[in-house]
């Protein structure tokens, strides 16, 4: 039994030391008791008090049972990378309780379920012990809801212990689970308790605490694939097809909620758009090509095996030169890999995806916003160069809770590319679909059903007036087109955000989710080593020259990505002078968690010749399982 | 394109939209001399030029093979995608999302659907898409050479005298288990036959499945082939005479009472099917299922319209698509306005 | 009508220059119209003299009715790839006559179709009018056998031109038509006629010879996929799953046809292999996974699209580790591309194939000698490495026809790679699916079946002991293992086959088909410009170490491949140090025939700095057709 | 691994190889407690103890779903590939190519059979080939979070109150009409039919097909639902009583004769099904197909052995292969002799 007042085991001294605004929380539960949200309301109080947040979810690739973190950093600089060091951490599992313990660094605090007994292991962390059943009896009497809101009572703890706002928390919890009141009382109730033995029980001996600022006001709290959703309806997607694979599900399950709630025609109460669920990922890219043929905005998501599967369709596309746009939140592969762990581990394939010189363009989002911004602009790109475009997300991106400036309201209207109209017919004289008329690469298009002349679209060999031909000069112009219609489209596609530091004779690349782990590193660089840096993320795939230029002014240049076989760099290898490939340098982290700025930091300090401190290795979040798993 | 004439009766040159029977065809055929597969091209150029289709509302699809080239081979102002092999379910279903104004035309073979294209197939049945999928049957890969191909008869025989030792996948039995609305089987040699179903598949609103015999001249005509044309002449087994009515002619046929069941299809046109011995019944789903396997056990195989269901939703119906194609929706009916966006944005806060 | 003696309009000069056994003949025909008897006896009786020949079809994607030529390349000094040029036409095709004749360089010979009335097209060729209705009337009646008579018309024409062997060519003739004695005897008449005719109305005016050597005594006459076949065979194949595709059809059409004949059980008259025809490339590959994984030797062939479809169950067996070999007989991409013609363009995309950090093994037969032997080998590779492994054949090789020594009966016994057996259990301890024992990367495996410990096999994450694990540090080992894998892979695959040049300051680098011209240009740089290179043959991927060093000794060298992107070229810029690969230069021939040397002496002059006469643009071969075509 | 000891009967705790249940266990389950998949996989464990199966001889197969997890869960010391999604089908026969010997057990949901998997599984049921095809079929993808699949009943809805409106793919059906020579239905609910099923399957060579309706608690056990527990029990429609009789064991029971159908199975074992009202015998296939369509009509789902055709020659007897497993050839038995290679040398010159 735990005694009427819990036990403090900690270091001695309550600390002075005060950590305002910058720790990492870790909440280790088991996945499928509801623990979302308990976690999402703590984010979101945390943010509504004005600190900047991120919140991410380590998850097993199964339903129920098995280990979950959720790890929120609130960081004052606007730092919101994963970070190497826990905190603060919230133990419910007794199934990792003792890992998640050992590998916390001196000074962490941990609340933790009284009977898993986690004080005897450490002296150096300060416990919290929390007796949640007994305090979940007094809330709630029906034992499944009991498991439910049992892990309210936790926020309850925090917002005692680090002085989260209560009117936040309270708030947030209402735009939780805003329309069942019900709940709503319950776990406010569960909160209530929770501070209130915190407040009774526990004396503050950790230095972590939360103070209001002013950095998020305006601000959104929301996950990529949902950024994504919301830039695909603006930019008039007509037509969905799909299947079911973690993380991308949730971007066209989210994109269907909206479009439900926005694109259906008030007078008729018709939808303005289509969305099939289809049997496989080779029927969903068929679909969206067929589609994207007939005149749609068509669009599919999936992860990587779902990509490679598409590989067939996508090489029709390329050749065919029909537009499509395809997500792909990217997962740890090879193979069925890890579901439910983030990499950038496509970025090579999907470069060369088909057989037989095809080439795919990519783009590549760092941010929700640009989930959004970069969704709608794959959907002009696809049309304008009549091809598909791959938005190369990741599962941090996707599935993480980010928090984003508003997205802005579209200023382009939407470009449809090509297509043939009466005007231009006149202009152009005969139309050939395939023809060069204008000298960048590429022709015009007309579509099914519009009253411009048809053509025969075709995956085997033609010519430019779209004729089956197996002559070798038709053959070379049409393919030697293809490749300056793409070269044209290098200065089309999302510039690279580009921060010239004249300071600096080192260069950085990244792109995607790295980019976050980048900002905080390049800081620690100059922080602790002086060492300055440029930076030039990659927005997308082929490069702009001022890849080039940008390699020029440096003498060395670290490339940052998130798989094994530094694909990102690879491909700039192929296109930049070998003068220039010289300079490039690898940061790889591949081991299914984001990447986090210290190990950036190291990597290129021992790169450079600075000595580094081993830091502890990383704690590896993940106890042994047995079970098959994986999807 | 074909700009749309009224009436002027189907009978002389010009159909009743006014275009000449020339217009509805394609390039010159590249298949072998004598190849079903071009009689049946002929087939759909006539059922179409009868029923006076519009040919820029048509989308010619198909997948990979010999039958899959035909559609160059007919309705040459159509617009057509020959895709991947396999595949024209996908990408035609993705054509009809797009433009539920489109009639889709889908041309594969027995290799294309029954091999590497199953799963679509069934799929595609499953959703009863609008679209008239066209079966050309031999039993064998033409293009790749003549291997053989899932339909091919147990105990067929390939040139080489290589036996085949699977049963076949009979795709009239399948479409039908599966949820196909219009279901028939038909052989290229017998123009009355396939021209009624081909003009009925055109009138039907839902998967109209059409499993042709289409004989392989060249691979698969010889004795010990079941789908040469010898054999099939020889074990076609019609279900009745079939009389297609269009919903723009006067119907004047006068049959006797209890002598034909009359079918009325999406358009209004009506069908009308002599009973023969047995009363077949093609809107039972049990009977048709039934007279498939009898006829396979006996080694005949029943033509004619085998399964129709007039009134079944189709997908596109099922979607609660606006009326307009998706295509060509402009902008301010695909983005909505900045409020939108702005209210999403708030309930983000 | 034709005159009763045929004119002869031709320069009017007899000339008196002889070429002897230097010459290519092309026969322009229909396809389905039988010649493909009539090209081989001429090809054989040639190649029966002793004289080095090749034969190679340029046919279109459809069954019968359109333009093929056949071109048989006679060279004494044994170049046998593709030449430009053209010196003796055979024109039986009214469609492409025309265009046929244009395309002529000056001083060629044309045997004719009478009525195609070619002789007043120009008049600096020699013309050889024939009658060949007439003459197959009196041959033989039945109208179906005349269209395929006709042709050996031909063959006795050229007998009597080119001074072939008549007693080699009715060999030739037996040889193809051994079983059915009546088609011989047919067949002999027409030679005979030919002959005749030929005889009785030309006066020789062309300068081409045959003339009987011993450059190809003992040698064998065979087509690359055949060789696979017979290499497979020999291997010890015991599973063989495929779909028929041009052109990897032939390849296990022929296997089928030898493991009838020598792999039924002689006292069982059972088959001690398998093979099936899978409905498509998934279940293709998905079987010969799944035979690889119980212990046979198992194998599919296939072309690009099917190597894209194959593409997710690629990365399966590089992340589950599972041993099956995959013929990729390439043929003109992207997507459907031009199915009956040649090209190397799936090189980078297999390299890559499949989502993730996959990487693949690559081998390169550049003769039918290496399709035979490399097939051997990438059996033993697959379970020695326990991946897949891509063979990259071509159209070129695999469906026409090339001499070779005959093969030779492999030495080694089969290499079964590591399987786990009793001894070695009780030497490693316990035995871990996936551990690392003897630090080459590669683990032991055991085999259904076997009395060895059993283990899960999976694409998803796995530890050491082959449990399912998402932890970090086992996903990491277990990665970093499969690279050190492939690099121990590097130097068991098969060597590069070098010349070094002690006088050359170029190298040339190529593979596959490639090779022939690579060959003939060599010795043109030499003979024409006193241009000396170093030859470097890859024939495998990963590339071994030998690579540097032969870049290293070289100003400048020319990667040479029938693909648009460079593609062989991008995967050695991948590897190599940037200052050498900054030594590499692009040949690249993409067009759907087999490259020539011409092009590539050419193309190195010309970036070596020399000038070089602009030659007439190729033929193109292929007239405009509008039907609908394509595998 | 396993010691084959003779009988000793399956009644203790050692069954007739001397072998404990225990050892037929895998390992800890991951599934959500109460999945209807782990109540399979009991079923699986205490079929193959009771049937005296040899672990070493049995390869465990999958896709991937919650289902396909599953063989981890149980025979943890037989050989498992849990492979991509849909493409168990292939593995599968890969597998028994290289050895014959082997028993092969498929696991797979209906997602994974029915969506992306439905043309490797149309395929596998034409070759019949010999393998055990569970189906843990709960009508939606349990993996990704309760998606309906294609076996979901049209009108049954979602959690989130989203009602399918696409008709079910019947797997049965499918495979009867494909020529899977052992096809059944049953419950993870009812231990007894499942088990007798099980049984049943095991001593059948050739595909046994089995649906068995398998309860996803987390995401498809609503009201709404048509595969919850509570719908699976109010409308199981059993065909009869089966009793299993091992071969190795004394026959003793004692049916009045007319009220049992009795059938044979390959290894000598005997299945009993009690007549109900309507006489059902699974051997015959039109009844088969009727009763899987009226009970649907219905909305019942009728259970027990719905099909079967215990001499049908299975697949690898087709391909003619040498009594010994492929894959544990010796050299001398795969590699032909030096005088062949010449031979075929000789011939090309
Ligand atoms: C992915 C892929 N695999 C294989 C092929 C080769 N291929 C072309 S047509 C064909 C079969 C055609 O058979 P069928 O559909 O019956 O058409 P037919 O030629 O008999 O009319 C095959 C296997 C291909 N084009 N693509
Ligand atoms: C190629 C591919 N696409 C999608 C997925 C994602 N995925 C994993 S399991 C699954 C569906 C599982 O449903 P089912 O087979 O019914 O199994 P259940 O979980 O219901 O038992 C899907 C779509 C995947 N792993 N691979
Ligand atoms: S090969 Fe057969 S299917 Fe193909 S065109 Fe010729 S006859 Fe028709
Ligand atoms: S999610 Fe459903 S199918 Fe998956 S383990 Fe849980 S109950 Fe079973
Ligand atoms: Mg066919
Ligand atoms: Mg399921």
């Amino acid at each position: 039994m735990a005694p009427e007042v819990a036990v403090q085991e900690a270091p001695s001294q309550p600390t002075t030391r005060r950590i305002v605004n910058d720790f990492s929380i870790q909440v280790a539960t088991v996945n499928g008791s509801g623990s979302q949200t308990a976690n999402l309301v703590l984010l979101r109080s945390i943010f509504r008090m004005g600190i900047p947040v991120s919140g991410k979810n380590l998850f097993p690739s199964n339903i129920a049972g098995l280990p979950t973190w959720y790890t929120i950093r609130a960081n004052r600089d606007g730092y919101i990378a994963r970070k190497q060091d826990i905190d603060f951490l919230v133990a419910m599992n007794a199934q990792t309780a003792q890992e998640d313990v050992v590998s916390l660094k001196p000074g962490a605090a941990v609340v933790y379920d009284e009977p898993l007994n986690l004080a005897t292991l450490r002296d150096d962390l300060t416990f919290y012990p929390v007796p949640f059943d007994k305090l979940v009896a007094g809330v709630c009497r029906d034992a499944k809801l009991r498991r439910l809101v049992r892990n309210m009572i936790y926020d309850g703890v925090l917002a005692s212990l680090l002085r989260i706002d209560r009117a936040e928390m309270e708030r947030a919890l209402e735009k939780q689970l805003g329309r069942k009141p019900k709940a709503v009382a319950l776990n406010r109730e569960a909160l209530d308790v929770g501070f209130a033995y915190a407040e009774q029980h526990f004396e503050k001996r950790d230095p972590y605490f939360v103070e209001s600022m002013d950095a998020t006001s305006g601000q959104v709290l929301i996950d990529g694939n949902a950024a994504a959703a919301i830039g695909a309806m603006m930019a008039g997607v007509t037509v969905v097809t799909w299947y079911p694979i973690t993380p991308s599900s949730s971007l066209c399950e989210t994109l269907i909620d909206y479009l439900r709630q926005h694109r259906i025609d008030k007078d008729s109460g018709k939808a303005t758009f289509a969305v099939v669920q289809a049997e496989d990922e080779i029927a969903a890219i068929g679909m969206a090509i067929g589609a994207g043929w007939a005149g749609a905005r068509s669009m599919t998501s999936t992860s990587g095996p779902g990509v490679s599967l598409m590989s067939e369709f996508a090489g029709l596309g390329y050749y065919a030169e029909v537009p499509a746009v395809i997500f792909d939140v990217q997962r740890v592969g090879p193979s069925t890999g890890l579901p439910t762990r983030t990499a950038q581990g496509d970025v090579l394939s999907t470069a060369f995806l088909s057989h037989g010189d095809t080439r795919q363009l990519m783009l590549f989002p760092s941010s929700v916003e640009e989930c959004y911004s970069m969704a709608i602009e794959a959907f002009d790109l696809a049309e304008r160069f009549q091809t598909p475009v791959f938005v190369m997300s990741d599962l941090d991106l996707g599935m993480n809770t980010w928090m984003s400036q508003p997205f802005r309201y579209p200023e382009k209207p939407l470009d449809r590319g090509k297509v043939l109209d009466a005007e231009t017919l006149d202009r152009i004289g005969k139309f050939g679909r395939y023809r060069d008329v204008d000298g960048d690469g590429i022709p015009y298009r007309s579509v099914p059903g519009d009253p411009m002349p048809a053509y025969f679209c075709r995956g085997s060999g033609h010519n430019e007036w779209a004729q089956y031909s197996e002559r070798p000069d038709d053959y070379r112009k049409n393919i030697d087109r293809l490749r300056s219609k793409l070269e044209t489209a290098r200065n089309w596609l999302p510039a690279p955000v580009v921060t010239i530091n004249r300071k600096a004779s080192i260069g950085v690349i990244a792109y995607g989710t790295t980019h976050w782990a980048v900002v905080e590193s390049r800081d620690q660089l100059v922080n602790e080593e002086d060492v300055q840096t440029s930076y030039y993320r990659v927005c997308a795939y082929p490069f702009r020259d001022a890849l080039t230029s940008f390699v020029e002014r440096h003498d060395r240049v670290y490339v940052i990505e998130q798989n094994r076989d530094a694909q990102m760099l690879s491909l700039m290898k192929l296109d930049l002078a070998p003068e220039l490939a010289g300079r490039l340098r690898s940061v790889l982290h591949y081991a299914g968690h984001p990447i986090d700025a210290r190990t950036i930091t190291d990597s290129i300090l021992i790169q450079e010749g600075y000595r580094v401190e081993k830091t502890r290795p990383q704690p590896s979040h993940v106890p042994q399982s047995a079970g098959v798993g994986g999807e | 394109m074909a700009t749309v004439q009224t009436p002027a009766a189907g009978k002389g040159k010009i159909n009743r939209i006014g275009l000449a029977s020339q217009e509805y065809r394609g390039t010159k055929t590249t298949l072998c001399a004598g190849c079903g597969h071009n009689a049946i091209s002929e087939r759909i150029i006539h059922a179409c030029f009868e029923m006076g289709i519009e040919p820029d509302r048509v989308v010619k699809l198909s997948g990979i093979g010999c039958s899959s080239k035909s559609p160059a081979y007919f309705l040459g102002s159509s617009h057509g995608f020959n895709a991947v092999h396999g595949r024209m379910p996908s990408v035609g279903t993705g054509a009809m999302l797009a433009n539920r104004r489109l009639i889709a035309v889908g041309v594969s073979g027995d290799g294309d659907t029954g091999a590497i294209g199953i799963g679509q197939f069934v799929h595609l049945m499953r959703r009863n898409l609008p679209i008239i999928y066209i079966i050309e049957d031999n039993g064998c890969y033409g293009l790749t050479k003549g291997q053989f191909s899932p339909t091919a008869d147990l105990g067929s025989t390939l040139k080489t005298g290589v036996v085949n030792d699977l049963p076949p996948i009979d795709t009239c039995a399948l479409a039908i288990e599966l949820g196909a609305s219009f279901v028939a089987r038909s052989f290229s040699g017998d123009k009355k036959q396939l021209s009624a179903v081909l003009k009925a598949a055109l009138s039907h609103r839902g998967t109209a499945m059409l499993d042709v015999l289409s004989p392989c001249v060249t691979f698969n005509d010889h004795e010990g082939s079941t789908k040469s044309y010898a054999y099939a002449k020889s074990h076609d087994d019609p279900l009745g005479e079939l009389d297609f009515v269009p919903y723009f002619e006067e119907i004047d046929v006068d049959y006797e009472p209890g002598t034909t069941h009359e079918v009325e299809l999406h358009d209004g046109s009506t069908l009308y099917l002599t009973k023969l011995a047995e009363d077949y019944d093609p809107r039972n789903k049990l009977q048709a299922m039934s007279v498939l396997q009898e006829t396979r056990s006996r080694g005949t195989f029943a033509t004619g319209l085998i399964y129709v269901e007039p009134t079944k939703p189709d997908f596109l119906e099922m979607l609660n698509l606006v009326d307009e194609p998706l295509a060509s929706l402009p902008q301010d009916r695909v983005r909505p306005p900045e409020a939108v966006l702005e209210a999403i944005m708030n309930d983000l806060r």
